[in-house]
């Protein structure tokens, strides 16, 4: 079995990408999926750190992790109903051209 | 409640099932080139011509009026009129058709052709396989083809056949008692110029020689059966 | 409620549909969808340009004339008999109401009388016709609903027992072309009443079967009852005919109100609708099989003997006088004219056909907007069209 | 209540609506249907007239026809009084009248609520070229919106107030009207050896004047 | 000879094992458990899809005769006359479809396009890993998240119907792949909540688990399955219902309704694409009937202890009760008509889902009250507080519509 | 590191990679499905069964699908809508800034180093006991927080009445 570095780098690297998608794409949604990523690369830790923990029995990371998929899941269906509702509204997606907040 | 049209629909259909294997109102297919439907009498396709004799060109009653052919709704018959005449069933000189054609694949089976003829010489036929390769030129029918016999039409229409061979039988009496009486106009006629040539010679050495006897009619090509 | 009551105040109401742009500033949402004119539902070569936001129609334009050939054009270079046969190909379904149609109108334009056993054949004809219409649109509107074709093949397998009568009556089971001006082109052969009398009288037996499968199902209910709604006065307006107005409970019915033929003589009764919706559309067909079955069953005994065709009209040469004749029936879809002009020679003027299925066309819209892509389909089926005679 | 004669809703018709002009078109056939001719300016009153008037109502248009008729020479027998060998006679003769075409369009009224009818209503165009205008009578009776479209697609009649006039049978690109009377059928048949000749040399024809063109 | 048919019974484990037995001493352990997974899949890649075929030519005889028509009858060995009553139709069928020109639209995304079928078949070929087909017979034990694998697998069906929609650039194909998912998604919880009844009273996620929790016997000798109990009732038609829609059956086939668009996502697939999308959807349906079999069904249990019942081996019963199945959903194919889009999502939001929520608690207070109320009360009592529920729901529908009376002018 | 665990990994950052550069944004969802399904995959090898299937059944079979949904919804599959006005360096330089401030970190710390201990005996049964005991009061706040969730979700989505 690869040692926890591994896990962590790969983690890393998710958090990064996602970081970097969320910070170069102009649409919500890419921003959003960016979001998403980032939370993934989060509970990879969780997950991760469990398993190699000197307790595991405890099950803390594995609570956190299905703690955070719940929430993650909450927030990509919020998020995304004001995607929606601002591309009605504004007739785009594009985060840099909804500039206004007044509905 | 809420179910109860399903299931009811489930039972009907239950019963078809079951019933298609032991009640013949259930299955009403049949598996078409084994079995077959009768053919209904009236049943009606495409056109043939209809001929009396052993060879199919010679008897044929048609007479190439072109009545069909101005009377076809979709313009689908074809016909050239003969340049010389032949004697038909009953003795007349007629023309007959040189070319005979029908366009199958405009035909629409109306039966008008055969309603309009007052020869009785088109007929519905009943064969309905003519799926072709060719479909310009397999479907466009010569008179060859066309023709069958009156023993065909008598098979596939029984009742209206009898009707159409007692109409011709009705013409050919006509026509015989006709010629009959045209004979014996003549002979009548000839007697009386005899009897007046003789009256004449009687008067007077004017040689007058008797007309010929009026050309026999030729005998019906196939005697209608009643 | 009385007829009057729901007849139609005009200077209030505009009945006719601005052309609306549709989905202004939500362009990006809608969905423009063409069905037809290949789709599986559209009855024929008929498509329907649909704009759709999600599932429910926002625009709907009927197009069609893809099987137009021009048969009006046809017939005025067609002699008056030749254009029976044409007549047959109108609507398919009902080739010797169609026969009937245009056969009334000649006699109208001619003057010609109709002996009383021919009456009765057309009589008897046209009720089967109308039976066998019903029974087949029925399946076919349950076919459109999804019913993978159960009700179909057996409104298929009673079609072919009335198709095996008028076949053998006709020659022809579809294109009949039967009916001559002034009569019938031949007499009913021995043994066809019986076969007729049998026929008509199980049918009761299939009709309840059907409705034993389908007319109390939930989910035919669920789908049909508040779909495709029409008001009596927009079909009055509209000119809607046949069992789709009635079902808006509107009592016309060409049947009762003209008299033709000898309709007079047998009492049947006109089913109404209360809602106008499919359901009804669907039920008031059932309902009026069963009456026309009333007809049937009297007029299979009566019918008397005697000559099926006027004596005086011709067959040949047939050149009626100058002038002009409009000519309706009922047939199954509704009314069907003949408008004809004749200027003496043998082929008519102008020969008009108002086919039923074309008008009751015109709603289309009215009845689908606002309501799912489903629910159009089951309207269109409902209103029973058949494209033969849309695009003539 | 037995439906008026043309000539009393004529004559009503021409009282309601101020400036109408009706005529009474006599129609020779056994049945009889006489129809009214209204002149194209006041067609849509005269025809809201006939929807809105309480003993007629005629709110079911059933039937919208368009007819062409072609400039024609109508021949009449009059007796003319002519001076003969000096003798003043009356002679009938021919006399040839130069009849324009014009093109018309029949409305085929009933009522539902009233079970009468037909009351038929005719407009006329003055003649046959362009633009042959009558009005449409769609925003009153629906079920005209499709039949005028036809009109307007076979015969080429323009309907002023129509809201969605296109062609409804031929396609967009369609040019003629093909149910005027002196229209002519393209010869571009499609090759099909029929057993006509003369469809067979004309498709002929059009195919070689194809190829000679491409 | 009840040795006799226990050995039949355990005819594919011994199979299995002989065939593993074959194998070198000296394989290493990875090889032997590659051999051995292998040796697990072919019966079900053999089977099923064989099952598939002879399903596709027995529900349209089924439905033939049920339309009184007589259905395929004619393909039989080529060459001869011999015609086995038409069973030679499918291997027809194949050769059709692989033989089939594959259009591909010029506009489609064609790589999606060429994924989505596969990414269809592997997840449903998945689930069937998972199911307890015998004693002893499961590919795959998972004691901890048996279920949870197959739901979890069967999601993710919902993305390849996504897929083949959306390439195929057609309005027709991205609708029916819009109400695909939007069906699948929202059966999908009726459907996990009817099975977790069961996981409630089984007390594991484990399928041969739940089966054993059957094995019961009441009265000594029928089995308890749990169709037997009010809430397993009730909670096996919910459970029914929901996998019909999962599995896009008739009266849930809006996805492919052909009257209004034409075959929904899979419109422009032709050939040996279509081919898997058939399969895979009825490979889907097998699979769902399986779960239920082993849900409610007692899986692989015969319903009675007693001799000529245990005689058939297990695998037979299983077998046996999935054809049962499939004969009933072809039957509902050959009456019902279609439900609209809207219908639909009422009917899972607003029957389903809250019956199945009280059929939960039904079931909680049937495990609770096992030993304080005897049998006799206990059924009547759960079985009202199921079916009163059903009744007030479904008078919610039947408010909508009504069987009409009409009127007749004179 | 393993072979398995390579290639899953590979996969994983490979198709974010993908889910984050591609224009076409479904193929970015459906790129993004992939990396979700690798990382359930990672966890079954961490022996997060329970977590790994639901990982799939939440984000394979719901969230993706929201996304996918979304996208549609607001015709975003046109690249045409995303002209990249900013230049995407920024992002990309405090990105990689970010890993490598966290990868040294992971590399150096002597965690990184630990290796595995036997797989823990982890049963559906306890994780459930667990959730209904010690962490009974988390789970409530989840169940409002979903709950909120879904009906702000129609809410805000819920298209205005025409005309209001």
């Amino acid at each position: 079995m690869s040692p926890l570095w591994c896990y962590l780098t790969v983690s890393a690297l998710l958090f990064c990408i996602g970081l970097a998608g969320a910070l170069t794409r102009r649409n919500a949604i890419m921003v959003l999926i960016g979001i998403e990523l980032m939370l993934n690369s989060a509970n990879l830790n969780f997950i991760a750190f469990w398993r190699f923990s000197e307790t595991p029995e405890t099950q803390t990371g594995l609570m956190f992790a299905l703690f955070s998929i719940a929430i993650a899941a909450a927030e990509a269906a919020v998020g995304l109903a004001l995607i929606i509702t601002i591309y009605r509204h504004f007739r785009t997606a594009n985060v840099d051209k909804v500039e206004e907040m007044k509905g | 409640m809420l179910g109860t049209g399903i299931l009811k629909g489930m039972v009907e259909t239950a019963k078809n099932f079951a019933g298609s294997y032991h009640d013949p109102e259930r299955l009403t297919t049949v598996e078409y080139p084994e079995q077959r439907i009768a053919s209904k009498e009236n049943a009606r396709q495409f056109p043939f011509l209809v001929h009396d004799t052993e060879d199919p060109m010679k008897g044929l009653r048609c007479v190439a009026c072109q009545i069909c052919e101005k009377e076809c709704p979709p313009q689908c018959i074809y016909i050239v009129k003969s340049k010389d005449k032949r004697a038909d069933y009953k003795g007349q000189m007629q023309f007959y058709p040189a070319t005979f054609d029908i366009d199958l694949s405009v035909c629409m089976s109306c039966q008008i052709c055969v309603e309009v003829c007052p020869f009785e010489s088109i007929k519905m036929d009943t064969e309905f396989e003519l799926s072709n390769t060719d479909r310009f030129g397999g479907l466009l029918v010569n008179k060859h083809q066309l023709a069958k016999s009156n023993e065909h039409y008598r098979k596939i229409h029984p009742t209206e056949a009898a009707a159409s061979d007692a109409a011709l039988a009705v013409e050919v009496a006509k026509a015989q008692a006709k010629a009959k009486a045209d004979v014996e106009a003549k002979a009548k006629a000839a007697a009386e110029a005899k009897t007046k040539a003789e009256a004449a010679a009687a008067a007077g050495p004017v040689g007058a020689p008797a007309s010929a006897p009026a050309p026999k009619p030729s005998s019906p090509a196939a005697a209608p059966a009643a | 409620m009385t007829f009057h009551d729901l007849a139609y105040d005009a200077g209030k109401t505009d009945f006719h549909r601005k052309a609306q742009p549709v989905g202004q500033g939500r362009e990006g949402e809608l969905l423009e969808v063409a069905m037809g004119p290949q789709h599986p539902s559209t009855h024929g070569v008929f498509r329907m340009d649909v704009v759709l936001d999600g599932e429910t129609v926002v625009k709907l334009k009927p197009v069609f004339g893809y099987l137009h050939r021009n048969h009006e054009k046809i017939a005025e270079n067609t002699s008056y008999l030749g254009s029976m046969p044409y007549t047959d190909r109108l609507d398919y379904f009902c080739s010797l109401t169609n026969n009937w149609a245009y056969a009334l109108s000649v006699e109208k334009l001619a003057g010609l009388q109709v002996p009383e056993r021919a009456e009765y054949i057309r009589l008897i004809t046209a009720e089967l016709t109308r039976v066998l219409n019903h029974t087949c649109l029925a399946g076919f509107l349950l076919q459109d609903m999804g019913a993978l074709g159960t009700p179909l093949m057996y409104a298929f397998r009673e079609r072919e027992k009335i198709l095996d009568l008028i076949e053998s009556l006709t020659g022809a089971r579809m294109m009949c072309n039967y009916m001559r001006f002034g009569g019938c082109r031949c007499d009913l052969p021995a043994g066809w009443l019986d076969a007729a009398k049998k026929v008509v009288a199980e049918y009761p037996k299939f009709l309840d079967e059907f409705d034993a499968l389908l007319s109390g199902n939930e989910i035919l209910m669920a789908r049909t009852q508040g779909v495709g709604k029409l008001s009596a006065e927009l079909a009055i307006n509209a000119g809607i005919t046949g069992p789709m107005l009635r079902a808006s409970g509107v009592d016309y019915d060409l049947r009762k109100v003209d008299n033709y033929g000898i309709y007079s003589r047998y009492p049947f009764r006109v089913p109404l609708g209360d809602h106008g919706d499919v359901y009804d559309r669907y039920m008031i067909r059932m309902l009026e099989m069963r009456e026309s079955l009333k007809i049937l069953e009297p007029a299979l005994k009566d019918i008397p003997e005697g000559p099926v065709v006027d004596p005086k009209a011709k067959l040949r040469g047939f050149r009626p006088k100058a002038g002009e004749a409009y000519g309706r029936i009922e047939t199954p879809k509704g009314e069907l004219g003949f408008y004809l002009i004749s200027d003496g020679s043998p082929n008519p003027y102008r020969y008009r056909v108002r086919p039923p299925s074309l008008i009751n066309l015109t709603i289309l819209e009215d009845m689908c907007l606002g309501q799912t892509i489903a629910d159009a389909v089951i309207t269109l089926g409902s209103v029973d069209i058949v494209l033969g005679e849309v695009d003539r | 209540m037995p439906l008026e004669t043309p000539e009393q809703i004529k004559a009503r018709a021409e009282a309601a609506v101020p400036g109408a002009q009706l005529s009474v078109v006599k129609n020779d056939s056994p049945c009889a249907q006489h129809s009214l001719l209204v002149d194209v300016e006041h067609a849509y009153a005269v025809a809201q007239f006939l929807r809105d008037d309480p003993q007629l109502r005629l709110d079911y248009c059933s039937n919208v026809t368009g007819v062409d008729f072609l400039d024609a020479e109508l021949s009449e027998k009059v007796k003319v009084k002519k001076v003969v060998d000096g003798v003043e006679k009356e002679v009938e003769e021919v006399k040839k009248t130069k009849r324009a075409g014009y093109l018309e369009v029949v409305y085929h009224l009933y009522s539902m609520s009233m079970k009468h009818g037909p009351v038929i209503l005719r407009q006329r165009t003055p003649g046959r070229a362009d633009p042959v205008k009558v009005t449409s009578l769609t925003p009153l009776w629906r079920s005209c919106e499709f039949q005028e479209r036809e009109v307007f697609d076979l015969y080429g009649v323009l309907f002023d107030g129509h809201p969605d006039l296109r062609r409804i049978l031929m396609w967009d690109g369609f040019k003629d009207y093909p149910m005027r009377k002196d229209y002519v059928e393209p010869d571009d048949y499609e090759y099909e050896p029929t057993p006509h000749d003369d469809v067979l040399e004309k498709a002929k024809a059009h195919r070689a004047a194809q190829e000679v063109k491409a | 000879m009840a040795e006799l048919f226990a050995k039949l019974d355990a005819l594919p484990v011994t199979l299995k094992h002989l065939l593993l037995g074959l194998l070198p001493g000296a394989t290493p352990e990875w090889l032997v458990a590659v051999v051995s997974a292998v040796l697990s899949i072919t019966p079900i890649l053999a089977v099923f899809p064989l099952m598939f075929a002879l399903t596709t030519v027995i529900e349209r005889k089924g439905l033939g005769r049920i339309q009184n028509r007589i259905g395929p009858n004619r393909v039989g060995i080529p060459l001869t006359d011999i015609r086995l009553f038409g069973f030679g139709q499918f291997i027809a069928d194949g050769i059709k479809s692989l033989i089939k020109e594959d259009v591909v639209p010029r506009a489609a995304d064609k790589v999606v396009h060429f994924l989505a079928p596969i990414a269809l078949l592997i997840p449903v070929l998945l689930t069937y890993s998972v199911l307890p087909f015998g004693k002893n017979m499961v590919p795959l034990d998972l004691p901890q998240t048996g279920l949870l694998f197959f739901f979890a697998v069967g999601a993710s069906t919902e993305l390849s119907v996504f897929m083949a929609g959306w390439s195929s650039r057609n309005k027709y194909s991205l609708l029916g792949a819009m109400r695909a998912i939007a069906q699948m998604v929202s059966y999908e919880i009726p459907l996990i909540l009817s099975a977790l009844t069961v996981v409630m009273i089984a007390g594991t996620l484990s399928l041969p688990g739940i089966v054993e929790s059957q094995t019961e016997l009441k009265f000594g000798f029928l089995y308890t399955w749990h169709l037997f109990t009010p809430w397993g009732l009730v909670g096996f038609f919910l459970f029914l219902t929901a996998a019909a829609a999962e599995a896009n059956r008739t009266p849930f086939d809006l996805p492919e309704a052909e009257s209004e668009i034409i075959a929904g996502y899979f419109t422009e697939y032709s050939g040996f694409k279509f081919a898997i999308f058939f399969l895979a959807e009825y490979l889907g349906l097998f699979a769902m009937c399986g779960l239920g079999i082993t849900l409610f069904l007692g899986g692989w249990l015969p319903p009675v202890k007693l001799a000529p019942f245990t005689w058939v081996p297990s695998w037979c019963w299983f077998l046996g009760k999935l054809s049962a199945l499939i004969v009933l959903f072809i039957w509902l194919r050959g009456t019902l008509p279609r439900l609209r889009t809207d219908q639909l999502m009422g009917f899972a939001w607003k029957f389903l889902l809250p019956m199945t929520l009280i059929n939960l608690v039904v079931a909680a207070l049937w495990h609770l009250s096992a030993n304080s109320i005897p049998l006799v009360a206990r059924w009547p009592l759960c079985f009202a507080m199921l079916a009163i529920p059903y009744w007030l729901l479904g008078r919610g529908f039947e408010a909508k519509f009504t069987k009409r009376e009409y009127r007749f002018a004179n | 590191m393993t072979l398995p665990f390579a290639i899953i990994a590979g996969l994983t950052v490979g198709s974010a990679v993908a889910a984050m550069s591609l224009r076409n944004m479904v193929h970015c969802a459906l790129s993004l499905v992939l990396t979700f399904a690798g990382l359930a995959g990672l966890y079954l090898q961490l022996n997060a069964e329970f977590v790994g299937l639901t990982q799939i059944l939440v984000y394979v079979g719901a969230v993706s699908i929201l996304i996918v949904f979304a996208i549609l919804l607001t015709r975003s599959t046109e690249p045409k809508d995303e002209p990249s006005t900013v230049t995407p360096w920024v992002g990309i330089s405090v990105a990689v800034g970010a890993f490598l401030t966290m990868a040294l970190a992971v590399l150096a710390s002597p965690v990184g180093k630990r290796i595995a201990a036997p797989a823990p005996e982890v049963s559906v049964k306890t994780l459930g006991q667990k959730l209904m005991t010690d962490y009974v009061l988390p789970l409530e706040v989840m169940a409002l927080l979903l709950t909120a969730a879904m009906l702000g979700a129609v809410i805000i989505a819920m298209r205005e009445k025409e005309g209001k």
